[in-house]
């Protein structure tokens, strides 16, 4: 700060928020026209204030850096005369005079914002808080509805689709004996079961092929009957009685 | 500044019990004397008013706090509003007890591929699932089902009344066999 | 137990302000109507008594706040908690955020022209900001909008009463909506 009294370019470039606000000081503390900015003079200037930048954390070096890289290059773009009533879009500098000033309005919203912070500091709110029993769940009204509850389902199970196809790339391997099992276990419950019921909870196109072959090797072994009325029928699974065996 | 006043902005916005020698630190005008002349001013003011809360002593000094029968109204206030609905993994498993209950945890965090602890509790405290049995495997492990709530709640007259196995996610399906697992 | 004073005692004790429907929840005997008299009641003999606090509005609802006159002995006090003041970069990401939300971190990098990465873990952590979503673009980012607590901090009665774009040099907002300034 002392050195800045010296030397009006002499700037310590920690104290700015960045290369925008850096920039912005520049260009407002000398008056000129944001509009035309002359960018041969402020890349000087920029330059010169972040000499020693390297100091900075990397990081925060970088930034001011970059900003050096793309003043540099306008002022080269610069060089080259526009032909008469061009587009002012088409000036060299205008993204950066855009970004300048959107800059400038949030940096002006947060000094405003800054002094309503300042004005609600001196308002205190109850220093001490008495502590008392939160509330059994049950007592809280849920408003949960079923629609909630039928989505997380069908996410559930579009997610363990996905996973069950990753288990398959890596050539997990389904042991038919434990789907012959599973299929014994099924049928103690009831008659007969749908091969459909069966692979359903897993939904994966390799479990049903093992519950398929699951089946047929029952079959053989006289433990159960499968039977499909007619082509792409429901293939049911029936319990063999073992008088029938 | 009136000095019963100055004690009420700092009885007010201490986080702890301030003694008459604290309060007395606050202003040069002050003095213990005046400190306790001041809180009794401030309790007389109260009482005379009504107010809800008054200055209790507490741990060797003053504090401003709600009067005891005003308890009831508080407690009763008290909310934790993201506990008003079910999370993420908790609706999952609500979902998966519903279809395929009664049903172990192990199953559960199977299906889930995390583990479900937290989630059973926080179903059971809402009243939602309830341990309805033990299971056969290693442990006799608990089994859980939907309550009697859950269906008051969703609006279904029966467990038959969930949404059909056709449109169901196919994880969900109710197989038919039961414990198979 | 009279409104006036139920509504005492829950404003009191509220650590957050809170709205009309929320001090309507409190008690049967109470609608948002009679929580309206009730506050001005309070706010009446508040003033008339010239009480060290007043009810102030503040994020959609209102609080029990010391009056700015006492300030000068409060901050003094070391059982009084300060509220710590945010520093240049936080207060601009947090304007961005204001104002933009919801709003992705490489929007705000990119309007700074600096990494954000550490202030928005600041923000959060201190509860002004919060995530509120995920954006379309790739790797879908997050969203951050502020919190309850934002309005709270700067005491502002909502979003509504920001800094207005008139007191501002140029209209602040969304860049895709205006064209580009």
């Amino acid at each position: 700060m002392e050195a800045a009294a010296r030397d009006p370019f002499e700037i310590d470039v920690e104290r700015f928020h960045g290369p925008l606000d850096l920039l912005l000081h520049l260009i407002r503390n000398q008056d000129i026209d944001i509009f035309d900015i002359p960018i041969s003079k402020i890349t000087e200037q920029f330059l010169a204030a972040i000499r020693g930048v390297e100091r900075l954390e990397l990081e925060r070096a970088g930034e001011f850096l970059e900003m050096a890289a793309t003043l540099v290059r306008i002022k080269a773009q610069m060089l080259f005369p526009r032909p008469a009533g061009e587009d002012d879009a088409d000036d060299p500098r205008a993204d950066l005079v855009r970004r300048l000033l959107e800059y400038e309005h949030f940096r002006e919203a947060a000094r405003i914002m800054e002094a309503a912070e300042r004005r609600r500091a001196k308002l205190y709110r109850r220093g001490f808080v008495e502590v008392r029993p939160a509330p059994k769940l049950s007592e809280l009204p849920l408003h949960t509805t079923w629609d909630e509850v039928w989505a997380a389902a069908a996410a559930l199970s579009a997610r363990l689709a996905e996973e069950a196809v990753v288990h398959h790339v890596r050539g997990r391997e389904v042991r038919i004996e434990e789907k012959m099992n599973e299929v014994v276990d099924a049928l103690a419950q009831k008659p007969r079961v749908e091969l459909a019921a069966l692979v359903a909870p897993w939904g994966t196109r390799i479990q049903a092929v093992s519950f398929l072959l699951a089946c047929l090797e029952l079959a053989k072994r006289s433990v159960v009957r499968v039977r499909q009325a007619a082509p792409f029928a429901p293939v049911w699974i029936y319990r063999r009685r073992r008088e029938e065996g | 500044m009136r000095a019963s006043r100055m004690v009420e902005a700092l009885l007010f916005a201490s986080e702890a019990p301030l003694s008459a020698a604290d309060l007395a630190r606050a202003d040069e005008s002050l003095d213990e004397e005046r400190v306790e002349t001041a809180v009794a001013e401030l309790r007389a003011e109260y009482d005379r008013d009504e107010r809800a809360f008054g200055i209790f002593e507490v741990g060797g000094g003053w504090q401003i706090l709600t009067r005891p029968e005003y308890a009831p109204v508080l407690e009763r206030f008290d909310t934790v509003p993201q506990a008003q609905r079910l999370s993420g993994p908790a609706l999952e498993t609500l979902a998966i007890i519903a279809y395929r209950q009664p049903v172990g945890r192990a199953e559960v965090e199977e299906i889930r591929g995390v583990g479900a602890g937290g989630v059973l509790k926080t179903l059971q405290e809402r009243g939602l699932i309830e341990v309805t049995g033990r299971g056969d495997g290693l442990g006799r492990p608990l089994l859980y089902g939907t309550t009697p709530f859950f269906l008051e709640h969703f609006g279904f007259r029966g467990l038959d009344d969930l949404p059909r196995p056709d449109d169901l996610p196919v994880v969900l399906a109710r197989r038919d066999s039961e414990g198979a697992e």
